[in-house]
Parts: C-alpha cells; structure tokens; sequence
C-alpha cells in the first residue's frame, strides 16, 4: 500500500527510481525505497499493533475469581470514596446557603457585596498540582507587599 | 516438614472474617475442595505455586501456568475489605425483621464471596448440587437469575416471539420463573432442550420432565402451587379452513420449592393431571407443530377441575377462569416422520391424515 | 426557618472569620490498598503492552543502538531437542511474548555530583521535612501532603478561627466581608503574606449567642504568618483536619468540620 | 359487485405506508449480541480481563484528578455558587400560532435570535460542579494534500506526545480553493480522557507552556459557549514537550495542533475559572457570554 503511495505523482517531489519488472524478483524487499518513505514505513509500524503484540491473558479459574474479587473491592473502594466526597460538598453547599440566607437578612449591603457576580475570578499559578516530591525550596518565605 | 509448616503458616491468609464462619452460614457457601481453596487462599507459598492451579486438568499445562503478579497480596488485601464489609451487613441483619430486606442484605454480604463465586461459576447451575448452589440461599438465587437473565431468558423470548408463540397461545409473557424441558433417557436425547428446537416423535414419544426454577424472594412454597399446560396451536381445522389449539399435557395444583422443582411422574399423582400426555403426532405436511409449555401460578388451589376440551383448547378461556398468573414458558416444534405412526399405534390413535396441496374435499 | 428569623430580629455583632489554608505540596500518601492494587494494575499494562519499538529509536548500526542493545536482558530463544518447562518460547521482536517485557537504559556516563552537571542522577527531596521532624505547628513547611489551616488561640486560651469584627453601622465605605477578612488578617500577621481569597462568598456561619461569624476561605500562596498582635492573640498553629478535631472541641469542631479540606 | 367504502376505514386506506417493523409482544430487552453462539470472547466487556480488548487503566496514582478532588472541587462550588438564582432558560424552538392548516405538521420555527437551541443554564449546586470531562487534540496538516507521508508522521507525533492511539482524520468534501479531495488523509485526532488526560494536562502545564517564549497563555476570547475552550499550539512550540525534545533527530518535521478542552461547565466564565485552577494562564481582557 504503501509503495503504491510512494509510486503516487504528487506524493512526492523527489525523482521515482524506475521500476523495471523483473520475473521472480522479490518484490517484498524494501531495498528500492528512498529513506524518506523508509521512515515512513518505520513510523507506520510503531503505530501498527503486528507483530507487537503480546499472549493474551490466560487466568486459571481461581485466578480469575481471586481477579475478579479484586475488582469488585476496588470498585467498592471508590464508591465509598465518592459518597464521602459528595456528602461533603452537599454538606458545603447547605452551609453556604444557609450563611447567605442569614446575611440576607442581617445586613442586605454585606450580602449584596457577597453575592457579586465572579466573572473572570483566576485561581492563582502559584496554586500548583501537588507533585509526588517536594520542591527544592518548599515554600516562599520572603514574599514582600507589593505597592 | 516443620520448616514448610511454619512457612505456608506464616504466608496463608488468616481466615478469620464472616465468611470462614460457617456456624450459622449454609455450608453451601464455602468451597468443598481443599485443594482448590488452598491455591485462592494460600496462592503465593512456594508449593502452592509450584503445584500450579488445581483446576487445569494437565500436568503440563500446570506446570506453564505462570498468575498475574501481585494478585495474592492484592488479593488478600481486597478479602479483608470485603469481608469487614459483609461482616457490617451481618451485623445489619441481626436486628432486622423485614424479609425483603433480610434476603437483600444476606444476598449483598454474599454476593463478593470467591468461594460462592467459584462454586456457582463452575459447577452445573441446572442440575445443582445443593452442597454447593442451594438456591434456597439467596445469593445463589441472586446469581442464578442474573445468569438467566444474561442468555436463555433473553434466548427464551426471542424464540417464543419469532415462533410467534405469544400472540398466538397468550398474549404475551413477563417471565419470572425459568422453564426447561427434557424427555427421558431412553427416547435416545439427553439433554435440556433448547427453545425452539425441532424434535423428532421418537424424542418426544414419553412424559417430558420439567424444571420450574423461581429466583423470587419470599415465596411460600407451603401454599404456591403451579399449573402447566403444553399445547399445540397448529393443529389444522379443515372444516373451519383454520388452526386450532389441542392440549397436549395438562397438570395442575405441583408443589415445588426452590431446590426441588424438577416435575417428573414420581412429582404428582392422578388427581394432579388435568389431561394426560398425547405425545406430538402430526399429520404428514402439515408442516412444524409448536408445542409450548406454559407455566402458571395458581391463586390457591384448583378445585376439582372440570374435564376440558382438548381438542379445542382455549388457553386464554381457562387462564381467565381460573385466575392464573402465566411466570414461564418453554417451546418445541415437532414435524411428521417416519416413527409417528409407531407412536399413533403405541398411544391407540388414529391413523393421521395426509394433506396435499390440492384439497381434495371437506372431511 | 423560625429560629433563625427569631435570630436575626436582635441585631447581632457580625464577624469575618478566616479559614486560610495552605493547600498541600506533596500528593498525597497512598494506603495499603491503592497502592498494591496501582502496582497490580502496573503489572498487568507491563504484560499486556505492546512490544518496545527500539528500532524508531535507535537507528539500526549506530553507536546508541548498540549500546542500548548491550545492556538489555535477553531472551531464550526456541531450540529444537530442548524442554522448555514453562513453555515453548514464542520471541518476537526480542520480546517473549508471553511476559512482560523489562526495557533497561544505558546508564549516563556521570562524573562526579556536580550540582550543575544537568546529567546528574536524579534525587528526590524528602517527604517529611525538618518541621515535621520538630512538630514545628507554626511552620508552613510541615504536612506537606496534607491542607493545613490557620488556627490562633484566643484570650480564653483555645484554638479558634481567626475573625474580625465587621462594622455594619459605618454609613459609607462598608467593607465587604473577604475584604474585612483580608484586612484583618494583615493586621494580626504582618503584611508580608500573599493570600488568595476564594471567593467573596462566604462559606458557612458561625452563631452564637453574641455575634454571627461569616467563614471566608482563603488560600496562603506565599509569605509567612508573623504574629504582630500580641495581645489579643497569644499562639497561632498550621494544623490539619485531624490534629484541628484532638485541638478543638466536638461543638466547635462539628461546626466547622465542612469547610477544613479532608487531605 | 358495488364496493361502498365506509367512514370508518378511510383513514386506513388514505394511509401513506405502513409500519415494516414487526411489532413486539414483550418487554424483555433482547441483546442480540449475546445471543450469537460466534465469538464467545467479544461478547465480555472492554473492563472484562477474559475480553482480548482489556487494558488495565488504573496503574498508577493521578494526581490532577485527585488536586481536582482536594482542593478545586470545593473552590469552585463557592465560587460559582449564586444565591436564590433560578435556571436560566436557553433559547427554545417556537410552536406556529396555528393561522394555517399548514402548521399543523411543520417543523417548529427557528428561536429567536439563534439558528439552533440554547441549553438551559442551571445554578451551580454539589451536583453540577464545573469538571474537565476530556481533551480533544486535533492536527490538521494543510500540506498533506501534496504529501501523504505527512499525517502519518503527524499521528505518530500526537501518539508520542499522549501515549495513546490517535484516529486519522480524512478529509469529507472536495474542497477546490483549497485543492482538497474527498477522502484524503489530512491529520489525525486523538481523544484523552482519565490519566492519560491528567498526564497530558500536568505535561502541558508544567513542562511545555513555560518554556514557550513570551508565552502569554490562553486567550479569554476563546470558548465555544457551552464550557469548551481550545487553543492552538505552532510546530515549533510541540517542540517542547519532552517526547519530541529528547528525541530531536528523529523529528525533522513537527506538526502544529488544536487543544480542545470539554468541560461540564455551562458556560465559558465558569469554565476559564476552572481550567486556570489546573495551571493554564489566561490573557486579555474577559469575555463575558
């Protein structure tokens, strides 16, 4: 396919070597081709899933059983997981809710100023991903007030 | 012998959880072979290992089994948070009285188990062993109707749809229990008869056997009694230049529970049957004959019933009279061969007509 | 709702409270559980992965080729006369197709650890750092993988949240609450501090029989709490959820569990 | 033989057509799939270890998701939060008034001011808060109507870049100004989501963007109203991500692409506030709607 690609007019702009057909010639060798299309073929294959393939997995009954097990505990795990979190943020929102409710009623100016629209509110940079280790200097000690 | 003693001792997984507790748990629960729970419990001791997987037949392929690394810790990590988690659901169920909710937190705090997930994955389901799949424990229950429902009562419906069963005997079908049919050894078949199948009259020339398996909660099997009917809706009624619908086994008022639902002669006596088996004999080219089976429900018992019509059966008549649930059913086709007349002369009935494309008169 | 309107007809002191927090820096540990089932997921991928294509990499006849193939582990082949116990090799692409397959890199040549040398190896930091060591509660160091949050002890000698009283009676000029916050803040600790408010919401209230405490949450990005009010604050600490649950008590704890982050 | 045709079978011989489809008589839902006695090993599920299609996918700890977790989710959910606000309803198609028989079977008109339906914008609560759900990386390349071997090599770059299996891109119209025919290849795209998304979005940020010159960050301007933002990155920036960079040589050409990033924000405010928490710096003046 994909010397019939190379053998295409507008694929390339370099010059064809001629093609002479010869009987019993090998016509799988890749020796004809110029490097650009040889890399090709070499990216092509690092894509392509020939020959790259492993076994497939065979498990033995008690293994797939102890697997499955596994699987079901893990998935249990996050379901735990995610209630807690959502018991929380619900728990959150009610809280927000009801603080709004009551400086409502206290003083509608602080609350008016409370619940000013956000648009274009930015979290930091300085707020980063947690990363596995720490940097070499944790924490920026010798921030000054900026005028 | 001591060395390897202290080793596999410090290396097995401390059975101590719910699930290894069998004082109050069905024995059904756990796994009969020691040496199959040895490889899931103690996976990762050097002769465990070396033996390889109790389950592959050949020493060969023991031998090149190589398991997934890390599965034992994991494994034994995830067997501790499920079984605390079950061990919650027990304590759950000690003060609970609804039996709804007693049979779900017993089927949840089952569910998980590896060694009712191996007994019920690999041992027969239809014919089971109640040592090890007791469907009289809800978990099994559990699992025998999500295996059901994930191939033959989907198989099921199809057929009866395709064969266009339901419109033509009932109306349609919620099936709830599982129906499945067999002919006794001797006609030659052995073996659970799928949906549809076409058999031939010598298959079906005895009493078929038939399992009616119930997945519900909470039954009272002491006053459920079931009713089943096979009919043939395909038998030709020249006069009327139609078909009409023949009973072709009757039985009425079976008792079964959930681990004995096999209905075979030895299940019911003369009283039981409404009208006794006419095996399957049709005429030459009259084409395919669906026998289906259906199965009911009873609200409480049938009284006495009335001699019925069998030869002009009408199903939907005798469900309204005797306010029957319709839970299962099951069908077969039959065709004319050689072997019907044998069967003809065997049950005393009379000799079947021909038809020919060409109708010669009205009989 | 009848309480709270009963509340609200005595007109109460309002505060800002402050619930700054210092987002963790480190992710964080991993238990028993998540950690043997990543490295047996890890496992299983290695297996089921695809063959490396070292030949993209390594062009065929060149040095790094070479070198890179002399430090590879190899594999046992398919001979004929030979009884392979786990089975008959199937190798292709110098992989065993049945394992996984183990990828080594030639090692940098590196000469001495010199601190600019960009080839050097690699070392991580610690965790753990000398705050946690010192159980230094006021430093920002500590708990790295955890969100810490500001707490001062106040004249009556217990943890609380810092807050600031809000004027609602000033005619002109009235603050909003985060900016109250915010003020009141640089007040206690010295201006030196670089904070992200997240919003001008607040995030729960506080009520109690004097005053109405509106939660402000904010975000430490840099700088440093140095206590500059003395006399009303005596100590102030970083802690984390659990520590604030052993410092506070169950009332005031409960009240305000929601809005400490759970890591 | 007089044939009179009743008021009552009228409608039925008017009809147009009948139905083809068999109707059902039951409600079990039949899987076919699971039905065919062919192929027992494609009938388990993608996540099933017997399927021969299962990758394991939970290898390792993800950090972004868990930050998102820790950190964000509660931010956000104050942020966004507005009191006693009510769902604002998007724009709706609008019934005819009826004033001709002919309305009765034609199309809804249009809404007011849209050529398509506007969803609905409902207040932010603990169930809707602002998430990234996946990132859509697409690259175009212009020149591969003249060369083919180009969007091979720019599906290997998207591959080397993420680690995942791109989807070549094919052209669908003949296009003459451009000189495009149909069915060319033209790129490739790839879809992220889960750890290989975090894995993308940590590398992006923490990696590739700051070490782009005078990098400004993404404009305030993009977004597509409905919470997703894309923005572009040149040949020459893809040069920074770190697959590209160790391996300079075998990369003569390097292909410029698209970044999309779905969020389940509803709009582009929300949306922004969300994607600067993962560390993508923003520039110019907001745009709000």
């Amino acid at each position: 396919m994909l010397a019939s690609a190379a053998s295409r007019k507008n694929a390339l702009k370099v010059v064809q070597p001629s093609l002479n057909f010869v009987r019993g010639k090998r016509t799988k060798s890749k020796g004809g081709l110029n490097p650009q299309a040889q890399r090709i073929i070499t990216q092509l294959s690092v894509m392509s899933a020939s020959r790259k393939q492993p076994k497939l997995l065979k498990l033995s009954r008690e293994d797939l059983i102890k697997h499955d097990m596994i699987q079901a505990c893990w998935a249990q795990y996050q379901r735990e997981l995610r209630e807690k979190r959502t018991n929380l943020l619900k728990l959150q929102y009610e809280n927000i809710e009801e603080a709004m409710n009551l400086l409502e009623q206290v003083d509608p100016e602080l609350y008016e100023m409370a619940n000013a629209e956000e648009s274009g509110k930015r979290v930091p940079l300085e707020l980063r991903v947690p990363t596995q280790y720490p940097p070499n200097n944790v924490w920026y000690y010798d921030y000054k007030k900026k005028d | 012998m001591l060395r390897r003693g202290l080793h596999s001792s410090a290396k097995c997984l401390e059975k101590t959880g719910v699930w290894s507790d069998f004082s109050k748990r069905s024995k059904s629960l756990g796994l009969a072979s020691e040496s199959i729970k040895k490889y899931i419990f103690q996976g990762d001791s050097d002769d465990v290992r070396r033996r390889g997987p109790p389950s592959l037949k050949r020493r060969m392929n023991r031998l090149k089994y190589t398991s997934p690394e890390h599965i034992d810790e994991m494994f034994r990590l995830s067997y501790e948070f499920m079984s605390k988690r079950a061990e919650e659901k027990y304590s759950q169920l000690e003060n609970e009285t609804d039996a709804k909710v007693r049979a779900k937190l017993e089927t949840e705090a089952e569910l998980h188990n590896p060694e009712v997930q191996y007994n019920f994955q690999y041992h027969d389901k239809l014919e089971n062993d109640t040592r090890v799949i007791d469907y009289a424990v809800p978990v099994y229950r559990r699992l025998g109707l999500k295996h059901w429902e994930s191939y033959e009562k989907m198989l099921l419906m199809q057929r009866l749809e395709t064969l266009s069963v339901i419109p033509d005997t009932l109306p349609t079908l919620q099936p709830r229990v599982q129906v499945n049919l067999r002919f006794p050894f001797s006609t030659g078949v052995n073996k659970w008869v799928e949906p549809g199948e076409i058999l031939s009259s010598n298959t079906t020339s005895m009493v078929p056997t038939i399992k009616i398996q119930e997945y519900e909660n909470g039954i009272d099997f002491e006053k459920q009694k079931y009713t089943v009917v096979i009919v043939n809706p395909d038998e030709p009624d020249v006069l009327n230049d139609t078909f009409k619908t023949t009973l072709a086994f009757g039985l009425t008022n079976l008792k079964i529970d959930y681990n004995d639902n096999v209905v075979d002669p030895r299940k019911y006596n003369e009283s039981q049957i409404l009208a006794d088996y006419i095996p399957p004999v049709p005429e030459k080219n009259v084409g395919k004959q669906r026998f289906s089976v259906w199965v009911f429900r009873q609200n409480g018992d049938l009284e006495s019933p009335e001699p019925v019509d069998r030869e002009n059966f009408d199903i939907r008549e005798f469900v309204r009279s005797h306010n029957l649930d319709p839970v299962g059913a099951h069908v077969w086709r039959s065709e004319w061969d050689s072997n019907v007349a044998n069967i003809r002369e065997k049950y005393g009935l009379p000799e079947g007509r021909v038809f020919h494309r060409v109708r010669r008169s009205v009989v | 709702m009848s309480v709270k309107a009963a509340a609200s007809s005595i007109p109460k002191a309002v505060k800002a409270g402050l619930v700054l927090s210092r987002v963790p820096i480190v992710t964080p540990e991993l238990n028993a559980l998540e950690n043997k089932y990543y490295q047996y997921q890890a496992e299983l991928e290695r297996r089921l992965m695809w063959t490396f294509p070292s030949y993209f990499y390594f062009k065929k006849g060149t040095l790094a080729e070479r070198r890179f193939q002399s430090v590879q582990k190899g594999v046992i082949s398919k001979q004929p006369g030979v009884w392979f116990p786990k089975g008959v090799p199937d190798v292709r692409h110098n992989r065993e197709r049945s394992q996984k397959q183990d990828i080594m890199l030639p090692r940098e040549a590196s000469e001495g650890s010199n601190k600019s040398d960009v080839s050097r190896p690699i070392v991580p930091n610690s965790r753990t750092t000398k705050a946690d060591e010192n159980n230094d509660i006021t430093s920002l160091d500590r708990k790295l993988d955890r969100t810490l949050h500001l707490l001062v002890k106040d004249d009556k000698g217990s943890w609380v949240l810092p807050s600031f009283p809000v004027d609602i009676e000033a005619k002109e000029g009235k603050k909003a609450l985060h900016e109250t916050a915010e003020v009141g803040l640089r007040k206690i600790g010295g201006e030196d501090i670089n904070t992200w408010t997240v919003s001008n919401t607040p995030a729960g209230v506080l009520q109690s029989e004097k005053d109405l405490q509106f939660l402000i949450k904010s975000h430490i990005i840099a700088g440093e709490f140095k206590l500059k009010d003395e006399k009303s604050i005596k100590e102030f600490a970083w802690l984390t959820k659990d520590e604030i649950k052993k410092a506070v008590d169950e009332r005031y704890f409960n009240s305000i569990q929601y809005v400490l982050a759970e890591n | 033989m007089q044939v009179v045709r009743g008021f009552h079978s009228s409608s039925k011989v008017s009809k147009a057509a009948c139905a083809l489809v068999k109707p059902v008589h039951h409600l079990v839902k039949i899987d076919k799939s699971k039905l065919s006695p062919r192929f027992p090993e494609l009938k388990y599920s993608k996540n099933d270890i017997r399927s021969p299609a299962f990758k394991p996918v939970v290898t390792h700890q993800d950090r972004v998701r868990e930050h998102y977790y820790n950190t964000l989710q509660s931010d956000l959910l104050l942020i966004n939060y507005s009191h006693k606000s009510q769902t604002k309803l998007g724009l709706k198609q609008r019934e005819w008034d009826g004033s001709s028989p002919y309305h009765i079977n034609r199309e809804p008109r249009k809404p007011k001011g849209s050529s398509a339906q506007l969803p609905d914008i409902h207040p932010v609560t603990w169930k809707n808060i602002p998430d990234i759900e996946s990132v859509v990386i697409n690259c175009y390349v212009r020149d591969a109507k003249e060369n083919q071997y180009l969007p091979i090599s720019a599906a290997l770059q998207l591959q080397q870049i993420t680690g995942c299996k791109p989807k070549a891109l094919f052209s669908r119209n003949d296009v003459p100004a451009w000189k495009v025919r149909r069915g060319t290849q033209m790129g490739a795209v790839i879809t992220l989501k889960g750890r290989p998304m975090s894995q993308f979005l940590s590398t992006l940020t923490e990696i590739v963007l700051p070490r782009i010159r005078e990098y400004k960050g993404i404009s305030n301007k993009s977004g597509n109203r409905f919470g997703g933002l894309s923005f572009g990155m040149t040949s020459d920036e893809v040069r920074f991500f770190p697959e590209i960079d160790a391996n300079q040589d075998l990369w003569p050409v390097t292909f410029g692409m698209h970044i999309n990033i779905n969020t389940t924000a509803q709009t582009d405010v929300q949306a922004r506030t969300l994607v600067s928490g993962f560390g993508f710096p923003f520039n110019g003046s907001e745009k709000i709607n």
